[in-house]
């Protein structure tokens, strides 16, 4: 047993730290720090910072640009990004396509896609959810039908984030109607500027277009854009969420919304005194700070695991749950302790070009959009209702 | 015992119930919420028409009701229906505390209140003092006939509305001295007064004030100088019954959403609440909507009593619907999903409407705090 | 709507306590107070004292020797007796048997058992549960077969309260193996004193023998002690356990519990102040105190509700688990109040006839045990599970 | 980083895990609860033959352990039989502040106490003191060639079997000082010394203990005159570690009985494991068993560190173990039904083990606010 870090390992993360207090543009971390939104530019010109460094995909196999971090390093370097406030790597390409591309993909495929992920040519979105399915992911119901050297598709997809700034879109299509659900399902690649695809952005409960639904009508795809074989999309698409979730405890974003909340609570007055002061407000965040160290260790324990070559199986699910629990609590800590500041509700505050002075503190103007918008943490990524599922499966195995 | 309504308070429920019910869209509410008052003046003067201001006031002051259970009845409608009119901040907060310390001199007002015509606002929220009755900053000094007001005041809700505010302000003592406190009456055009306004989450307007020299004449004073503060606490409390029972309406609609959405929505190729893990939590939010109720009917028997149990109640109901507030809002939106989130579905609008509640008049620690000092310590 | 109780109900109340200022034997209102057991002659003696008054059974019909009381009434004397520190009356007898006994009892038995209840002649206990079947009830298998003028019960019931004291027991045994298994269930009466009936106490984890399990080898019991019609024994089961489920909230149990920690909690002394000044433990000691206050009147609407005839639904099955939720709790901050004390287990301590010093305050003694026996409180009666189950069939509807 | 146990530290757990599996059953758990000490003297001795009392002391001391992750070991497995045996209170508590203390003149007693025949108990908890470090009213005054000692000590865990007792005395200083407080060695057959025990709630049996004019020699004093505070708070500190990794074994056995009664159980024709709702409750408490986990890995990491960090990790882990005991001893008892409240199945005296590490050591407020401090005010 031993809780520290190797020397290799410390010395990664003095070289990450050292990057990010350089080539970070203050900018940038400052956006982050108020809790400001980053436009598409603001991400492409961190992608390209990064990928300068070899740095956007790090745990990329060398061959296709990455550095083939372990899970550890991987973990060394997301904890370092987020005490910089560093805008976070889109996953989209990076950490959802890419692995599948890299393991099921053609080599027409790696070769072509795998660069443009890197040198952000391509901005990519995930085409998984439909309407009225939710969590049962498998009931996908948009088709693709082979016509020629084409498949022409249609239906909807729905939850796609980001999909506003996105040119391409890889998505679940049903190209099989009989069997079990599972079985009939493809994975697409699909240009957006095709003729038939329409963008609807969805407005959020914190006012913001994060997410859209994308409508497919009659959309001509080459044959050649299906990854793997026909209607094995399935496992690429559980291989992918398997990937999606590395990181899934959210540790660094627990940590520095923690720390952000203490600094909020030592500056708002309650009754002449610090907020930090109150013993019921110190209470729960001493809660919410205990529960996070032992997720920390939970979070490095499957991580060790990972790197000794055990998959993980039911520990994600828990580090999903109590993950999005800590997040959560902090985040309706910080709008409880901005007090009547946090009423006010001006999106475009937190957008470029505001000029406005803050309505109350500066940091009181997220807090509200932030608490809603998080509380997609335990809806996203597999509910943790399903994640309660998976965890009694494995143990009672009923 | 009796835990039925009257019959004029079950006629008053049932006749804004179903103007609510026609009257406010997904539509008319974004309209609203675009207009420079945040609110619809059509509703407005529906809710005039109807009487509803006047269910809030005593019969001295003009209207017809202005008891606990007047309160109670008007905004369980209010909050089932998601409406964002400011019944609260002009009928009970500054309406109220005009009432109890405006003396004849108010009557003329009153009556247009009542009628619709006029809208208030209370200022008395200041930057540092968070929820707390006793600490006013902003200064008010005597002049030669009159007043000069110097100060800023926070998150003013419908001050852009409003006609005139009711400022609170400190006449003598220190920042925190419950003695000393005097409210004023500022109309909204006074010189020197900046009103800086923006919309607020769940609906409705805000503004951050500043005066700067504001000159008011001793007519402006209400009740007697330096001794507002008892009035003022009163004016919350009933304020705080509003805010407690709109949420309890907010729950219920939240409830039927819920509930509606569990038995049509199919997943795993049945409805989703055929799966026990949601249908127990379902009814633990069920339990915790009847604690609500009786948390409101409490405070409703209790407002008009001794204010020693006045107080208690406040305190107990109001960090009550703090808890369950909180975990209706989020398990609804967990319980839906995705679409728990849009703004496009009832449910959004309504859960932030719900979840702002706990930022008026005291948060569920605020209440938590004064609870112990009032009935544990 | 007016919160306040009639002017006859305050002179009831008045009564009802003048006549417990009067009678109550100072020795057992003490046991009450200090969380001892009462012996079997202990309940007989307090019994007796109800009767003469005609106060054992008050919610009985006149002419079975109640008052007829409403349920205003029952609940006005419940919370005097609670107040009081009263011993709580015994409820298979008076509450559970009686009411289906004049409701579908022949007039034999009615005349015999009923007179017999309020004068002490029959200890009743309660043949319900049987062993794996916990909340499952109509999954009787105790068997009664009809040979001539009398069944012939095979079979073991469990968690029978006070059985060790029992003349006498009401079980549901089969008649019936066929069709459903809720319609070959009988109500039986059986005198425990039948050769073939064996009664074994269970030690719970509080150290005492709250409960037995009873064993039937072929007993042979007179037909004539057949409750109603034979195999419609359900429908009388379900009409006990509706009975049962009055003062489902306990309301007075919390009340007089809530002011019993908060007085240890004035006591129990923390960094040399008293531990109620504690804001952590103040906080939890008012959260149950405002739930207590909300859940009162809760209980008072469906009182109120059945004063005008409305049948109870859902919301008792509320008041079940909001009941037993606030109770456990201040059980719990009970046994947390008395610190270190908490931790001597002498149980006969709590029995009569216990001379030695208290170990620590008197009050620490039972908080413990109190606080491990109350976990029954969301087990027995319908589980709070069962109750979550009740009320999203009833709103739900699916 | 390296979350696995080195060989050594695998093989006593191996050892330790199938020594205690094979001799503990209800039937000899019984008999130890009826004996005179509280537990078993055939396990006691059966535990310093595998070398388990010394794994609790270092090298210095005579044995061959002593760090944070030997304690949670060693205690993880006790938790796990549900063994009552003292070690906790001979072996870490007592034995780790004589060792710590006691200099050269303590060897010969630590070896008898690592070779099984010696028992120990530490007297400091007093009436008043509830779980305070710093508070001590019993007073040792200075006589010539010795001390006399005057006063009581409360719940003295395993006072009835011990040889020697460690009682912690005023030298100096008021009630709450931390300076001058010594600790002292007392024979359990002292003149003066009265010693009424009784059985604990969960195992093992404790003592109330009044000491009326105990003369003591010079040489029964402990370490430095009134400096054994810094003492007290580590001894306390290794304590709180092993009730926290017993109190983990504790839930993990729970978790076995709980997951296997869940597939074995059936109820309405299936197993009560297929009921969603159990599931999702189980599943949380799993969640939370984890939670516990990483929490005594991160206080066994931090043992032997910096005590600002120690205390911290003291803190955090004993306020987590607490909330997380209490789900996972209630939840247990709850999916189990009426048979999880009976003495005849393991669970009883399991869940009222996990139940009382509470009220050793602080309990879940204690921590909290003692967490406060230390991290966020």
């Amino acid at each position: 047993m031993d809780l520290t870090f190797t020397p290799a390992e410390e010395d990664f993360r003095k070289e990450v730290r050292a990057f990010l207090e350089a080539k970070l543009p203050e900018r940038l971390a400052e956006k982050g720090r108020l809790g400001r939104h980053l436009s598409k530019q603001d991400h492409e010109e961190w992608h390209a910072i990064l990928n300068e460094r070899g740095w956007l995909a790090g745990n990329w196999p060398r061959e296709y640009g990455g550095q083939g971090w372990s899970a550890v390093e991987r973990h060394i370097f997301e904890e370092e990004m987020t005490r910089a406030c560093a805008p976070r790597i889109v996953p989209f390409g990076v950490a959802m396509l890419g692995p599948v591309l890299q393991t099921f993909g053609s080599e027409e495929q790696k070769a072509y896609y795998l660069p443009r992920i890197l040198n952000g040519t391509d901005w990519w979105c995930q085409g998984y959810s439909e309407p009225g399915a939710g969590s049962d992911l498998a009931s996908v119901k948009t088709s693709a039908v082979r016509d020629g050297d084409h498949y022409v598709v249609n239906g909807q997809k729905t939850w796609t984030t980001l999909g506003q700034y996105a040119n391409m879109i890889f998505c679940l299509v049903r190209t099989n109607t009989e069997g079990k659900p599972q079985e009939g399902i493809s994975f697409l690649l699909i240009d957006m500027t095709t003729p038939g695809i329409t963008v609807r952005p969805i407005v959020l409960i914190d006012g913001q277009p994060e997410v859209n639904e994308v409508f497919f009508d009659n959309v001509r795809v080459p044959a050649a854009n299906l990854v793997g074989e026909e209607n094995k999309g399935w496992t690429y698409a559980k291989y992918l969420l398997t990937h999606e979730r590395t990181n899934i405890a959210g540790v660094g974003f627990a940590q520095a919304g923690l720390e952000h909340l203490k600094s909020i609570a030592r500056l708002e007055q309650d009754n002449g005194r610090p907020l930090i002061e109150n013993p019921h407000f110190a209470a729960r965040i001493a809660q919410v700070q205990i529960d996070l160290m032992a997720m920390a260790t939970t979070n490095l324990r499957v991580l060790s695991q990972a790197a000794s070559g055990q998959a993980p199986g039911a520990e994600s699910s828990m580090l999903k749950i109590k993950g999005t629990q800590i997040r959560q609590e902090i985040n309706a800590l910080t709008r409880v302790a901005v007090g009547p500041y946090a009423m006010p509700f001006v999106s475009e505050a937190l957008e470029d070009g505001w000029n406005g002075d803050p309505i109350g503190p500066d940091y009181a103007m997220p807090a509200t959009a932030t608490y809603f918008n998080n509380r997609k943490l335990s809806i996203y990524g597999g509910s943790n209702e399903i994640q309660r599922t998976i965890i009694s499966k494995a143990i009672l195995g009923l | 015992m009796n835990f039925e309504l009257t019959q004029e308070r079950r006629m008053m429920q049932d006749a804004l119930r179903r103007y609510l019910a026609n009257t406010i869209t997904t539509a008319t509410r974004e309209a609203a919420e675009a207009s420079p008052t945040g609110f619809s003046d059509r509703i407005w003067e529906g809710l005039a028409e109807l009487g509803v201001i006047g269910a809030l006031f005593t019969e001295d002051q003009g209207g017809y009701g202005g008891s606990g259970f007047d309160l109670a009845t008007v905004f369980e409608e209010i909050g089932r229906a998601g409406a964002v009119e400011p019944l609260l901040d002009t009928g009970v907060l500054a309406g109220g505390l005009l009432g109890a310390l405006g003396g004849d001199a108010a009557a003329q007002t009153l009556e247009a209140v009542i009628a619709g015509t006029h809208q208030l606002a209370l200022a008395h929220t200041e930057p540092a003092n968070r929820y707390a009755l006793d600490r006013v900053s902003l200064t008010a000094e005597k002049t030669a006939g009159g007043y000069c007001l110097e100060g800023r005041k926070s998150v003013v809700v419908n001050a852009s509305a409003a006609h005139d505010l009711l400022v609170t302000a400190r006449t003598s003592g220190q920042v925190s001295d419950s003695a000393g406190i005097s409210v004023f009456r500022v109309a909204a055009d006074a010189p020197g007064l900046e009103i800086r306004d923006y919309p607020l989450s769940g609906g409705g307007r805000g503004a951050e004030l500043t005066l700067t020299r504001v000159e008011v004449a001793d007519a402006a004073l209400l009740g007697v100088e330096g001794e507002a503060h008892a009035a003022l606490v009163h004016a919350h409390a009933r304020a705080t019954l509003a805010i407690c029972a709109e949420a309890l309406g907010l729950m219920d609609r939240i409830r039927v959403l819920t509930t509606d959405y569990l038995q049509t929505r199919k997943q795993f190729g049945k409805p989703i609440g055929k799966f026990q893990a949601l249908q127990h939590r379902m009814a633990d939010v069920l339990v915790e909507i009847e604690q609500a109720r009786s948390a409101v009917i409490n405070l409703a028997g209790n407002l008009d009593g001794p204010s020693a149990l006045r107080d208690l109640h406040v305190a107990a109901t109001k960090n009550l619907i703090s808890r369950v507030g909180k975990l209706v809002a989020e398990e609804s939106i967990q319980l839906h999903g995705g679409i728990g989130m849009t703004m496009e579905y009832d449910l959004g609008h309504l859960a932030k409407r719900l979840t702002m509640v706990d930022h008026r008049f005291g948060d569920g620690i605020h209440h938590l705090d004064r609870f112990i000092r009032l009935a544990v310590a």
